[in-house]
């Protein structure tokens, strides 16, 4: 972590020194522990702000669309697939945005790591695969490994898929992980359990759409949830009307999602919205053959069709 | 008889259909006018071709207490506007298993082709729709009752 | 009457003697998240950092039927509305945190002005007795005694807790906390030793605060100097504006009204809004007032630390509780931006 | 007391299509109870919430003046959800009034002053208000000398041609009424509302002048009652924003501390230059 660190200041200050860049878009440490925040550093001495560690959770190619100015961008192999949905979707353009690819080996679970230590926690030191957690007279350390996000040990690219350069060699990808095995428990249940399910996971929704916000594919004018005429739900925390945001959310991100995780860290409320956005991300998958952020050639399945696409299902 | 089947005999679901303008618009106009016979628990809304249709729709027609929604389009290859309907048929797959994974219950949701030329297969179809909606009961999922709050 | 002493092997009794009168609540953990629930018994922590949510949603659920009414014209009074008129019982409240008590109090100053009085609001604080539980072991995000509060403030609440370790010293600060001390069971008078005890405890908890910031000069600035500052250019930058410091914030009161029908019944329903959003201030012309994250990430802060204090005698719309720091997916730090206001 | 949120009920006695473009109607409601009337007590200036159940409620300015008795007027522009079903309902339908809302114009301040009256498009509406009370017999010698200047995009776009017709006639207020360019048939001034105003030159003795428009108008017409003279104290606009509670609580009119709905929509200049431009 310490090298990714040192090697993105560096980027950053040669890029911006050199005026290759107006700015360069990473993270900065959090005023707490166990957070980070994105950083825009514009000069050099900014850049000095810059860092990496475990907890770089939100996905900063939601902050490209429509950015008039030049930038390098910090980019996991999450945030480097996003990006490159940017540039497929016209959001950026390829030559304005410089990545600094950033091979990864996962990011921590807040919420489990509070989770395991119930303690408040003042201070956090990581080395060597370990967090050392301390607070008013205590400390402790735990794995990373062990507190690692879902849809981080399940990754299957975390080596940035497009970059300008990378910071540090590649690491290893994963090998031979079933990304969907809950799914398909979850899917072989009645429709009534999976109802329930669903229901049950969006109970302490409070609508204020960080998952939305959070999310680098939501970047419209006017989201669904603002629209006036019609008025496609209501603004309570009535259930159908949660559901049916989350279920549009989910929808609006076919074959786009990445399954980044930032909607997920964003959610105050540690709601699993990605549950929503696996299952299509898993459909895309199996039916059309395609993951969203591999390749800047690669048409995404909603704007293709086959002539064979299947259809059993329709009459 | 149990009072349970009494009651699923009577009742007499209410289905949302959006029909392509161009095709089963005019085959359910012509299911009409060859006066094919299929029960009247069908309400239609015409689309100018599949393509258009947005899940917002399907989730309002259910949310909005519809038993069933059925969308019909042009065969593929017929699209007037030559492939909306297959750009829509990703999202029909797309969104058909996304409602079913969340639990939406079977024979809810249709999908059809069927041509202004086929009357038959439209009355067809609409039986067996109506019929299968009938088989799942009076909806209860995803639809907005009474606003539930303090 | 004075203060008393509530043993915690007396706590069940404590409880179960109001519920003739009263429903109580307690903060209970239920899916990891300490909220507070209806108890019964005395099965509720007394040891917690705080609530996740804020208990603002006790008096202000986020959603809230105003009136109710009929759409079928064929009703007498149809389209006229009805209030929705539900009663709150009387209630008590164990173990609110200081800070969240004074948001109340601060939040009954926006809900009632010169000239109106929110009805849904006052209807439900009245019915409420609220017992505070002084704050021994504040959190590091606690900044409390920055702004018009601390670990064992007492306004907004009728009752104060104090944990002793092994019971609780309760200090009436009301009528409607002398009235609850009349109907309970299991008090008995504290000693000086108590009083004393609490003393200590509470000015140890007052120096554990060790997080700060200042308002004086942001008191003393106008509102265009504060409003035309540089630093909102970089404050926005990160923001996703999303509501979540607006939604979990104890002091944070906007909302939306929406009317809702179903089939011919309808309600017209409140529901907490947020300034972080696009269409809170959109008009129907499609001109924006706040169009950008800068505006509305701004108009939150100035709320809080500017008009606020302005319109309602210097209070500050903010309770150091630093729920919204815990919860920012960005880590925008409340502390931060007011020390850029001060600075 | 009194539920601040709860709208009095009233019928829509008459509906009036106001312009060419059928966008402007002038609703004219009739309270249900008697006493409503009587506790609705307003002063020009202040807007109400008209509440349409099932759709919401929209604050719009009253355009009746407390001297005509019997009923409220009401002008609205069709723009948005609630607006439109306004203009979907039908004299004889029952709808709700909350209100009056907000200040008003400054109405006992300005006794003993010459009013300037400058007001363009739709937003005439509490204008309507204002000179129908100050020419009341029972306030007009409280007034000097009155000057309503009133201009539209179309002959067909101006509103209340009935009371503008009978002003002109009228020798106690000197009314300008203006479109932006020639129409057939038009005989009256042409020209923007600035530019009207720079023509008429009201002097800025004893004056106060209250302005309410677009924008663009309020943009250009600042600069020309500079020229004239006229000080920040001394120009008064009333300003619009979304609103919700009416009743300075849910916090999305907030212009600085202020909110519009409460301590406006009427300010001076001199105060909106001490506020953040969110209007």
């Amino acid at each position: 972590m310490e090298t990714r660190t040192e090697k993105i200041r560096e980027t950053a200050k040669r890029l911006l020194s050199e005026g290759k860049v107006d700015l360069v878009i990473g993270y900065r440490a959090g005023t707490i522990p166990l957070r980070t925040a994105p950083y825009f550093a514009r000069t050099v001495e900014e850049a000095e702000n810059l860092i990496w560690n475990s907890h770089c959770r939100i996905n900063l190619a939601n902050f490209l669309p429509r950015r008039k100015d030049r930038v390098a961008v910090t980019a996991k192999g999450c945030d480097a697939r996003n990006i490159v949905n940017h540039i497929i979707e016209n959001q950026i353009r390829r030559d304005q945005v410089y990545i600094i690819g950033v091979p990864c080996e996962g990011m921590v679970e807040l919420d489990l790591v509070l989770e395991k230590e119930g303690r408040p926690i003042q201070e956090v030191i990581e080395s060597n695969g370990k967090l050392t957690l301390k607070g008013r007279d205590f400390s402790t350390s735990l794995d990373r490994a062990e507190v690692l996000r879902q849809n981080c040990l399940t990754c299957a690219h975390r080596n940035p898929t497009v970059y300008d350069e990378l910071v540090v060699d590649q690491v290893a990808e994963l090998e031979g992980v079933d990304r969907y095995v809950d799914l398909k428990e979850l899917l072989a249940q009645s429709d009534a359990e999976r109802y329930a399910y669903f229901q049950n996971l969006v109970k302490d929704c409070i609508r204020c759409y960080a998952c939305r916000d959070a999310c680098p594919l939501c970047y419209c004018h006017v989201c669904f949830v603002d629209e006036t005429m019609p008025q496609w739900l209501g603004k309570s925390i009535d259930p159908p009307d949660v559901m049916t945001y989350h279920l549009l959310r989910a929808f609006h991100c076919t074959g786009r999602c990445t399954d980044c995780g930032a909607c997920e860290a964003a959610c105050p409320m540690n709601i699993k919205v990605r549950q929503f956005t696996r299952l299509l991300e898993k459909d895309v998958k199996e039916l059309y053959g395609y993951e969203a952020g591999l390749s800047l050639e690669a048409k995404p399945p909603l704007t293709v069709y086959r002539p064979d696409d299947p259809q059993e299902f329709i009459k | 008889m149990t009072e349970e089947k009494k009651q699923s005999e009577e009742f007499e679901p209410k289905i949302v259909a959006f029909l392509c303008n161009w095709c089963s618009y005019g085959g359910a106009d012509l299911a009409g006018v060859s006066r094919l016979q299929y029960p009247p628990n069908i309400r239609v809304i015409r689309i100018p071709c599949t393509g258009r249709m947005s899940p917002k729709f399907i989730l309002e027609a259910f949310r909005r207490g519809a038993d069933g929604v059925w969308v019909s389009g042009c065969h593929p290859g017929d699209c007037h506007y030559i492939a909306g309907n297959l750009y829509a048929r990703r999202k029909f797959t797309l969104l058909n298993n996304l409602l079913h994974s969340v639990g939406l219950e079977p024979g809810r949701l249709h999908f059809s082709w069927v041509s202004s030329a086929e009357g038959e297969k439209f009355a067809t179809v609409a039986k067996t729709v109506i019929a299968a909606v009938k088989a799942a009961g009076p909806n209860s999922r995803f639809v907005k009752l009474r606003v539930e709050v303090a | 009457m004075a203060e008393m002493i509530l043993k915690k092997s007396d706590l069940a009794e404590f409880v179960k003697s109001l519920l003739n009168d009263y429903q109580v609540l307690a903060p209970v953990k239920e899916d990891q998240k300490v909220n507070f629930a209806p108890v019964e018994d005395g099965e509720f922590l007394l040891d917690f950092q705080n609530t996740f949510s804020s208990p603002k949603h006790l008096f202000f659920p986020q959603s809230e039927k105003m009136f109710e009414f009929s759409t079928d014209r064929a009703d007498e009074g149809a389209c006229i509305l009805k209030e929705a008129g539900k009663k709150t019982p009387p209630r008590v409240v164990f173990g609110i945190r200081p800070c969240d008590a004074k948001a109340f109090q601060v939040l009954d100053k926006i809900f009632r002005n010169d000239q109106y009085s929110d009805p849904y609001w006052f209807g439900k604080r009245e019915a409420t007795v609220l017992i505070g539980l002084g704050c021994n072991h504040p959190c590091p995000t606690c900044f409390c005694t920055s702004v018009n509060c601390g670990p064992f403030h007492e306004e907004g609440l009728d009752v104060l807790a104090v944990d002793l370790g092994d019971g609780l010293l309760l200090k009436p600060l009301t009528e409607k906390g002398l009235k609850v001390f009349k109907q309970a069971k299991g008090l008995k008078p504290a000693d000086d030793q108590a009083g004393e005890k609490a003393a200590v405890l509470k000015s140890e908890a007052e120096k554990a605060i060790t997080s700060k910031v200042f308002t004086d000069q942001i008191a003393q600035r106008a509102v265009m100097e504060l409003f035309e500052a540089a630093h909102w250019e970089r404050v926005h930058e990160s923001c996703l504006n999303c509501g979540t410091c607006t939604y979990v914030c104890p002091t944070c009161h906007c909302f939306d009204i929406q009317d809702e029908v179903a089939g011919a019944v309808g309600d017209r329903v409140r529901n907490w809004d947020t300034c972080m959003s696009w269409l809170f201030t959109m008009h129907g012309s499609g001109h924006n007032p706040r169009p950008g994250r800068k505006e509305r990430v701004r108009q939150r802060f100035m709320h809080k630390f500017k008009y606020i204090p302005l319109k309602r005698d210097g209070e500050i719309g903010c309770v150091g509780c630093g729920r919204c720091i815990n919860l920012c997916p960005v880590n925008i730090d409340v502390r931060d931006v007011v020390r850029n206001m001060n600075a | 007391m009194q539920n601040p949120y709860q709208p009095y009920p009233v019928r829509i006695d008459k509906i009036i299509v106001e312009t060419e473009d059928k966008n402007l109607r002038t609703f004219r409601l009739v309270f249900l109870n008697p006493e409503d009337e009587k506790a609705f007590n307003y002063t020009p200036g202040q807007f109400a919430e008209l509440s349409l159940a099932g759709y919401g409620e929209i604050p719009i300015g009253i355009a009746s003046s407390p001297t005509e008795k019997g009923y409220l007027l009401f002008t609205v522009n069709k723009v948005g959800s609630v607006t439109s079903a306004l203009h979907n309902m039908k004299e004889g339908d029952l709808m709700g009034v909350r209100g009056p809302l907000g200040n008003s114009y400054p109405l006992k301040e300005l006794e003993g002053r010459n009013v300037v009256i400058i007001a363009g498009g739709f937003a005439v509406t509490t204008l309507r208000s204002t000179i129908t009370w100050m020419l009341d017999p029972a306030h007009r010698d409280k007034y000097g000398k009155i000057i309503f200047i009133y201009g539209a995009r179309t002959p067909g776009m101006l509103l209340y041609e009935e009371e503008w017709s009978a002003w002109q006639k009228r020798d106690d207020i000197d009314a300008y009424i203006t479109v932006d360019r020639e129409f057939p048939g038009w005989n009256g001034m042409v020209g923007f509302v600035p530019a009207v105003t720079e023509q008429v030159g009201p002097s800025p003795e004893n004056s106060s002048a209250l302005v309410c428009g677009p924008p663009i108008m309020i943009k250009f017409t600042q600069p020309v009652l500079e020229k004239l003279g006229f000080s920040e104290e001394q120009i008064i606009m009333s300003l619009e924003n979304r609103m919700k509670c009416g009743i300075g609580i849910c916090g999305r009119c907030n212009v600085g501390p202020e909110y519009v709905c409460k301590d406006g929509p009427v300010f001076t200049l001199a105060q909106l230059n001490q506020l953040p431009k969110e209007y």
